[in-house]
């Protein structure tokens, strides 16, 4: 979208959406620009300076239905601030120094439904104002220096969804606390940063959560104690480089069994005396993360996860995949390990047992070796598969045949050896996306995506195709399907006029970051209103033809190119200034030549090329 | 800094702190330096003894010691002067006695009261928060409406 | 001490002490002003903006000893900020929003000793640069949000006295964190506010506090197992109106047994049980506070409080002042049962087992009883009673001959009874101070103050003398040895010329808001060097008589007195200019006539009654 | 509130994050917008694996995720690029993950560190902290001169 500047005392708001959404931040400004219109509905107004807000501030927009005021340094909000915003549904007041809010601070939207005050100095939940909050479904309360979690009474909660206390001093929940939260049904409860030192038994017996994060906490059992008899969608424990972690045993994750739970993270944990019967109140799970658990194997014969479908295994110490014991849980749907900290080794036929695997993410490990049918053995029914940021993979013919309804496969950045003259993608019938960038391939091999019949997104950038250039003959002609292809940072000074023929249903090309000049263009004379980027490339002069084939397209990118300002390319600049609203990132379109006008923006360039040929003038 | 953009002579707005059951209290600052919020609880005129109210105001002050000073004017006199003390040395009832100068403070809890029957009418109280050296900590004219 | 006011940009300075002592505060000043001599060492910046302060800012203040900056939106301290600052003790950031503090953020001065960090959003201790502390003696972090007591590696705290934490988010106090305040010996701690949940034992094992503040913590009986093998000087455990109290018993006590105290607070908690057995922990203490804890009784038989040398029993609900069971602590020199919630009985000899006490405090007591021989039996000792704001007492002759060392005698706003003609303060040969304002006493009763050799200060605020007068013959004659003399709120209209005559060694003499005019100065003729107040009375013109009276004193308080400032007061008027910093509230010294002058402060009107005599004229 | 007053060409100020034991790290704010502190502790040419910082900054973007970019270089010339992830959704390394915009930042404790000898010699290193939707936290410009 392109960006225009409004005015005001000097400082500048952007526009973001014309006469609806505006961004003012970080601007010093004390009061609203006048040239803002009574329009607007959408407001970005952060770090600014408003002591007080009352209702002449915001008065005449009417339409807000958001406005961020985060470190506006507002102590005050007078009553009747937003008594003319009835569509008003998210304020964020985040990083204002409130030193009250009177009863009637937030009347006047007719459904307020977001509401930030994060970092405002609040001590105590009384701070908050009952009155026209019935609507609200998220109330974001974080870095505070509340110690209770008790909301003051007649504080509606029916609707409440998102209740974020991160990082207050809260450190016991009786059921006193509790009970005000027993209306609001399928809560996210954000407590992380709180360290909880004591939870009342029963405080959450019979309440439902969606999610409840309990980040930091320095005691797994003292919380699943607290929690006996509640019913939690998602269940967050985890730890941080820079708080306390937990030795887990058997006895910590004893309560797990009196509750219900979904899905659950135990990240950056330790577990002392691992063992199968450390996980017996896990059977109720249906999503497990052990993140840097700093686990080097699982204990076989697990018999509580037979029905586990999604399980994290990201950032341990595996060395073999086998260690990971798959045959404990023969239900697995997802499996991610990614980001081991040892070189992972796939070993042959580890993960055999995952009969109903879809998704299998073993990215960022270190891998090297030749691969994949045997490691993959028996995977049919996999869709996606990550193995980006590895060492280097070789790959037979037909490399990932043991998946056949593979849909997603995602190599980059992962050094690949090609050991035969025939596509190792070759029979992937399902395969949709396929990301091989800064793969290190050898493009010049025709048959390297033969045998993609779906393939609609090809990412081939950081590679480099012979002499920089491609050819007429090239491994693209063979993937008809194509709708993304993503080129760019590939090294290319020339594209054969025929090189994109038989692509005919692209909607999406990124050739950015290469050497190309203008004729390369020509390779897309074939294709109507597509997204087209080419900035940085060396495109200087745009002829007619070229100009043509650009203005058939919806969108394009021709930034940080060195274009000329001359009246050579006068036909070039002048279309440019008719065509401003298909141009993306204008700011970056600037002049290299003539000497005088370089750096200058297109957009500040005015075109006069009469009879007399003057030249162009830069227009301030 | 909340004195900041309010020239000299400028009043400080009005403002409700509470307005049902028959009673309406109306407070305006008269501290030129700042202004402070109020709001009451279970707003009647018949005043529970268990009145709760939230009170927010930087303090101008250490307040080692604070004491309030209430007068009731009606028809123009003095009807009732009362002083009543918070914090004390050896007595500092409230968990924010000690608080320091330039500290933020806000207080929701009950407050001690009699639990009276308002009468019918319109008052005039003077309020005013001062510390051990009689600084100004808040001041408030309030009209308290009884209907 | 005159208020001189300094400019600058129409902002002003106020100067407490000449060229030392400033005050800037709420001036929404950004800079330091001009106006301000180099040689100030004590400036009060508080309640400006100063969003950074560098060397500039304060550097040529080379004499700054003391810097108040409450409240100055300060985010940044750059590192050379105080670099030329060596005199520099005491530095009060309070209420800023620091970012970011760099190690050598207070480098500078040769003797930091202290430093308030009080609510300036810091999240953890290590905030706290450690540089150049070396000779803190207190450092003030209350109403921040820290967690852990925990100071950083290498902080200095030898020579650190006052550590202060109120109102922070500390909730647990584990043997790591307190180690670190080992080497501070006699330290004041005030964890106020924090609600301390929980104490690693041993924790204190072997530590000496100054003082420690718990107040507001839920749980006395784990504070005080917490403390154990430590020592005290004065431990404060109360709660307040807005906090929860306990019910404490003989097992919530025990902790005391295991350590040291020499003054306790238990101030709002409750009791239950209670019994002798209650207090079997508390025989090593010297003081005990029970202010408010809800008592009707104390048990006889306590056999641990022997050598109990001061208890406060303020704000309790005792009916008779025999159930203070007086004989379980024979020791005591100190006993203050003040603001009882019920009418209190006296009895009779019901202290009559305190041989040793010194001071008395029974003031707001709703006492109402003939008093006081019987009541005070045995008080042979006693140096200081308080009886101030009770109900009517009657007295009797010799009302406190049981009490012949009182040097102390407080009976404000008590309503007395005297029943007989003669003194009833007759016969106390050690009484230096004698409160008896508003005492609705008769002051035509020429024997009132008989018999009273050493008084120096007589408070008789709030009485009135017969038609406003005092007469020649007035019963302050007798107390021939007084320094301090309060007339104030006496309705005085007059005041005889010889009612003073034989107080020769009078320094202090209040006669404010009365009616007098400035005839009635007269009776101080004989007086020279005196503090005179005659604030709030009516003097109006001032002759050359009364005005080398004023002369001779060093220091007189004529406010709100209806000045005339026509040429007839002229000599008066030129005297003032003159004599400026010898008046005290020159503010408040304004005209009340002619007309065209109401109003104008004497300070801003200049003199001018020559041979032409014009008037007076306002300079602005 | 730190941009106020703060001309927009002005650079911002350098500052020290340490100096001692043969190494000085000086560093200077390349947002335009704001400054942020930072120090490190221990500061040695032998840099311990078990380096400790303090880091406080106000945060101009959500940090649902940050990822940090350090770029190396000697004598004009990149000698090394390296991009660290600090909070991303599957893994909030930091307890300060999730923070947002506007949020004040402290944090005082361990990074990740190889644990190496720091050759003698002087370096550019630049460094960027970005979110998620590749908007910048903190910037800097640092120079580490080893002796
Ligand atoms: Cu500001």
């Amino acid at each position: 979208a392109s960006c225009e500047a409004i005015a005001s005392s000097d400082r500048m708001c952007t526009e973001r959406e014309v006469n609806r959404t505006y961004s003012c931040g970080h601007l010093g400004l004390s009061e609203l620009p006048d040239t803002l219109p009574n329009s607007t509905e959408v407001l970005e107004f952060s770090f600014n300076f408003l002591p007080v807000i009352q209702n002449t501030t915001f008065g005449r927009l009417l339409n807000l239905t958001f406005l961020d005021l985060t470190r506006c340094q507002i102590n005050w909000i007078r009553e009747d601030t937003f008594q003319s915003h009835h569509q008003l549904s998210t304020l964020v007041l985040t990083a204002n120094p409130l030193i009250f809010l009177t009863e009637r601070a937030f009347s006047g939207p007719k459904s307020l439904r977001h509401l930030s005050l994060i970092q405002t100095g609040i001590t105590s939940l009384e701070f908050l104002p009952v009155h026209n909050l019935d609507n609200l479904e998220s109330l974001y309360l974080g870095s505070n220096r509340i110690s209770s979690i008790q909301l003051p009474r007649d504080f509606p909660t029916e609707k409440l969804q998102i209740l974020d206390f991160q990082n207050n001093a809260i450190h016991y929940l009786s059921r006193d606390e509790t009970s005000s939260l027993h209306q609001a049904t399928n809560l996210s409860l954000n407590l992380n940063g709180n360290d909880i030192r004591g939870i009342e038994p029963g405080a959450f017996r019979s309440t439902v959560f969606g999610s409840l994060n309990f980040g930091g906490s320095l005691d797994v059992s003292l919380i699943l104690r607290g929690l006996q008899n509640s019913t939690v969608q998602s269940l967050w424990l985890g730890s941080f480089v820079d708080t306390d972690d937990q030795h887990l045993s058997r006895a910590t994750l004893e309560g797990l069994c009196g509750m219900s739970v979904h899905s659950l993270s135990l990240q950056k944990h330790h577990f002392s005396e691992l063992s199968s019967a450390t996980f017996q109140c896990f059977s109720g799970l249906q999503e497990l993360d052990l993140t840097a658990t700093h686990l080097a194997e699982l204990p076989a014969g697990i018999e509580t996860m037979n029905s586990l479908k999604k399980l994290v295994l990201s950032a341990n110490k595996f060395e073999d995949l086998c260690q990971i014991q798959a045959a404990n849980f023969p239900s697995l749907t997802h499996l991610h390990l990614k980001g081991n900290m040892k070189r992972l080794h796939l070993g042959v036929g580890c993960l055999e047992k995952l009969e109903n695997l879809r998704e299998l993410d073993l990215s960022h490990n270190d891998i090297e070796e030749d691969c994949c049918n045997q490691q993959l053995q028996n995977l049919s029914h996999l869709q996606s598969l990550n193995l980006s940021y590895n060492e280097p993979l070789g790959l037979q013919t037909e490399a990932f045949k043991a998946c056949p309804r593979l849909e997603l496969l995602d190599l980059a950045f992962t050094h690949l050896r090609v050991r035969v003259p025939e596509s190792p993608f070759q029979n992937l019938p399902f395969l949709r996306v396929l990301n091989l960038s800064h793969c290190l391939l050898d493009l010049s091999n025709q048959q390297l995506l033969d045998g993609l019949p779906s393939l609609r997104h090809l990412n081939l950038q950081g590679n480099h195709f012979a002499d920089g250039s491609i050819p007429q003959a090239n491994p693209l002609q063979t993937v008809r399907t194509l709708e993304t292809l993503i080129l760019a940072s590939c090294a290319l000074s020339s594209i054969h006029q025929e090189a994109f023929r038989g692509l005919e249903t692209l909607s999406h090309v990124d050739l950015s970051h290469n050497s190309l000049t203008s004729t390369s263009i020509e390779a897309l004379s074939h294709l109507k209103g597509i997204y087209l980027n080419v900035a940085t490339n060396s495109i200087s002069l745009i002829s007619p033809r070229v100009l043509r084939i650009l203005s058939q397209q919806s969108t394009i990118n021709l930034s940080y190119n060195p274009l000329d300002c001359s009246c050579s390319n006068i036909q070039f600049l002048t279309w440019c200034k008719e065509n401003m609203p298909k141009l993306e990132d204008t700011e970056e379109m600037r002049c290299a030549t003539p000497p005088s006008l370089r750096g200058a923006r297109i957009s500040d360039v005015t075109v006069s090329c009469g009879i007399t040929a003057v030249g162009l003038f830069l227009l301030i | 800094v909340s004195s900041r953009g309010h020239g000299g002579g400028e009043a400080w707005p009005p403002h409700t702190a509470c307005s049902a059951g028959g009673l309406e209290v109306l407070y305006q600052s008269c501290d030129p330096l700042q202004d402070f919020g109020l709001s009451i609880d279970q707003c009647s005129k018949h005043l529970q003894s268990n009145l709760n109210i939230r009170f927010g105001v930087i303090l101008k002050e250490d307040i080692r010691e604070l004491f309030l000073d209430i007068a009731l004017v009606m028809k123009g006199s003095y009807v009732l002067n009362f002083s009543y003390p918070i914090c004390e040395e050896d007595l500092p009832k409230f968990s924010f006695c000690g608080r320091r100068k330039g500290e933020q403070l806000f207080y929701a809890g009950p407050v001690a009261n009699l639990g009276l029957d308002i009468p019918e009418g319109k008052y005039q109280v003077l309020l005013k928060l001062y510390n051990e050296n009689r600084a100004t900590v808040a001041c408030a004219n309030a009209t308290v409406t009884c209907s």
